[in-house]
């Protein structure tokens, strides 16, 4: 199957679905989800755009896609009711969804359309002359602009964060390959030793997935749970 | 104060407001109850309702606005010279349309809602003036946001219950479920 | 175009004018001959005369506006005099309190700051004569904004670097940073 069909540029992981149905002409079930699950992780491993920030949500949605396709695969697979309650909760979010970006799409014409009204300036013609309010000091002036001004740091850092986290899945990739080189055996703990959060270790975990699925490494693990050893396939040769 | 008075009163005192005004604040100048407040803003509205009026009443929640009727838009447009201003992005819609159907509706709301954050495209709604941040009286750390009389006079609708498939668009379903089981 | 549609395109442009309008102007924009012109104000003013009417048509000589009946006028005054005395809410004392300490400043950098649109809180700070408009030597077609001398002398301060810790909250770097970027 060829995955490699453009879509348009998507918002975040519900709109992403979204339009893989509707590109395979397919209504929400989770039969179908099951059908664009692949499609949907190829998507999260090649996009460049997705942020380390919002990578967090795809993967969410990314884990709930895996549940419901095990279960196509697996029809014997009992889902917890904590799994169960996972789906529904997407089936439902991507109907919400879908119903605001389908009538955000008429609420843009009626937008764009030249029936705008419009409405006049308050008290026109008024003398000018000057109205203060009653008690005003200079301390009342004084308490609104250091309120104001305490309120600044928190948005300015929330956009720093923003801006610092721009890591894809890509750069994990990258990264994981230098290391490799540079070491040829490494483990995913001393990897994901200096992660800052649980999504990037996530991140990473899926890095090295996609590193096995194109041969480029190895890996092992003893037992469940245990450490996994990493490998580079140092003799592929192309 | 007769009917008819009461009617022209009220059309004076928005006319010039200008701006939107709380029904509150006319009841005090007017001297009136609610029920008559609602029963006269009901024959202005049937009023403008006339071919000829190039006048109209806009509503959101408890405040109101006489604004231009919007099919005559392309003529004041041209009056008022409007510099063109930019067209919102699919997203800036979809954010937009949440609010207006689900509003007011905070910031993590609507990001169940489209499952990705929204912190920079609710910027720039506010700063075009189309969306309104209000205090959260659940929440006093957040704010709710609400759709502003200068969106709906872009959509030419004077009220949200006018928007399309207003019925069915505004309610969660969820939320509504959860009561009923109750 | 037809007469009613006519009438109401006139009454939509009247009425957000606001200012007397040439009536000249309005030929132009409705593309009409003088003749169909005063037959349209000649129905406004008609219409004008219904009891429920809050609303007057005004011409000297080639000039008409719009104004509000003059038979309302008691309630006119009550709500003028309500708006000019109210306390300035969260929102203006705020834009207030920028414009101060940071005037003259721009509406595009008190809305950076703030991350709301501030038109509307800017209008009736002016028309309260808190602030005056000036032309905006860094961009010959923007404004802006500073306090006004009445205000200050309410304040009992004669000049705003007498305003509490004006030194340091003047020069506030997180403001800088903020108005830089924009």
């Amino acid at each position: 199957m060829d995955y490699n069909i453009k879509l348009e540029q998507f918002e975040g992981p519900l709109d992403l679905l979204l339009q893989l149905t509707q590109q395979e002409k397919l209504d929400i079930t989770r039969v179908s989800l099951a059908k664009i699950t692949d499609q949907y992780l190829e998507y999260i491993a090649q996009a460049k755009n997705i942020t380390l920030a919002h990578l967090a949500d795809f993967l969410t949605v990314a884990s709930r896609l895996i549940l419901i396709k095990s279960k196509a695969l697996l029809p014997m697979l009992e889902f917890t009711e904590e799994e169960e309650e996972e789906i529904k909760d997407l089936e439902y979010q991507l109907a919400e969804y879908k119903k605001f970006k389908d009538v955000a799409v008429k609420m843009a014409e009626l937008f764009d359309s030249l029936d705008h009204s419009f409405s006049r300036d308050g008290f026109v013609g008024l003398p000018n002359l000057f109205y203060p309010p009653k008690n005003i000091t200079s301390e009342d002036l004084l308490k609104s602009f250091s309120k104001m001004l305490g309120e600044i740091p928190v948005q300015e850092k929330l956009e720093q964060e923003m801006i610092e986290n721009v890591l894809t899945l890509e750069d994990k990739i990258l990264h994981l390959q230098k290391t490799l080189r540079r070491k040829v055996e490494t483990s995913f703990s001393e990897l994901v030793s200096n992660a800052k959060d649980k999504v990037e270790i996530v991140v990473s975990f899926l890095a090295m997935l996609e590193l096995v699925k194109q041969r480029i490494i190895h890996v092992e693990q003893g037992e469940l749970f245990s450490e996994i050893n990493l490998k580079h396939i140092s003799d592929k040769k192309v | 104060m007769e009917k008819d008075n009461l009617i022209s009163v009220l059309e004076s005192l928005l006319f010039v407001t200008g701006e939107p005004i709380k029904k509150a604040k006319l009841l005090g100048i007017l001297g009136i109850e609610m029920e008559q407040l609602d029963e006269a803003l009901q024959a202005l509205m049937e009023k403008y309702k006339n071919a000829q009026s190039g006048i109209t009443l806009f509503s959101k929640g408890e405040e109101i606005q006489l604004v231009s009727s919007p099919e005559n838009g392309e003529f004041v447009e041209i009056l008022l010279k409007n510099e063109m201003q930019d067209a919102l992005s699919p997203a800036a819609m979809e954010v937009a349309s949440i609010i207006a159907y689900r509003g007011p509706i905070s910031k993590t709301e609507i990001e169940a809602i489209r499952g990705v954050n929204c912190a920079y495209t609710l910027r720039s709604l506010l700063l075009r003036g189309l969306i309104e941040r209000n205090d959260n009286p659940g929440d006093s750390r957040g704010y709710v946001y609400a759709i502003s009389f200068d969106f709906l006079k872009k959509l030419g609708v004077e009220n949200v219950n006018n928007l399309p498939e207003y019925d069915i668009l505004s309610k969660d379903e969820r939320i509504n479920s959860i009561i009923s089981k109750e």
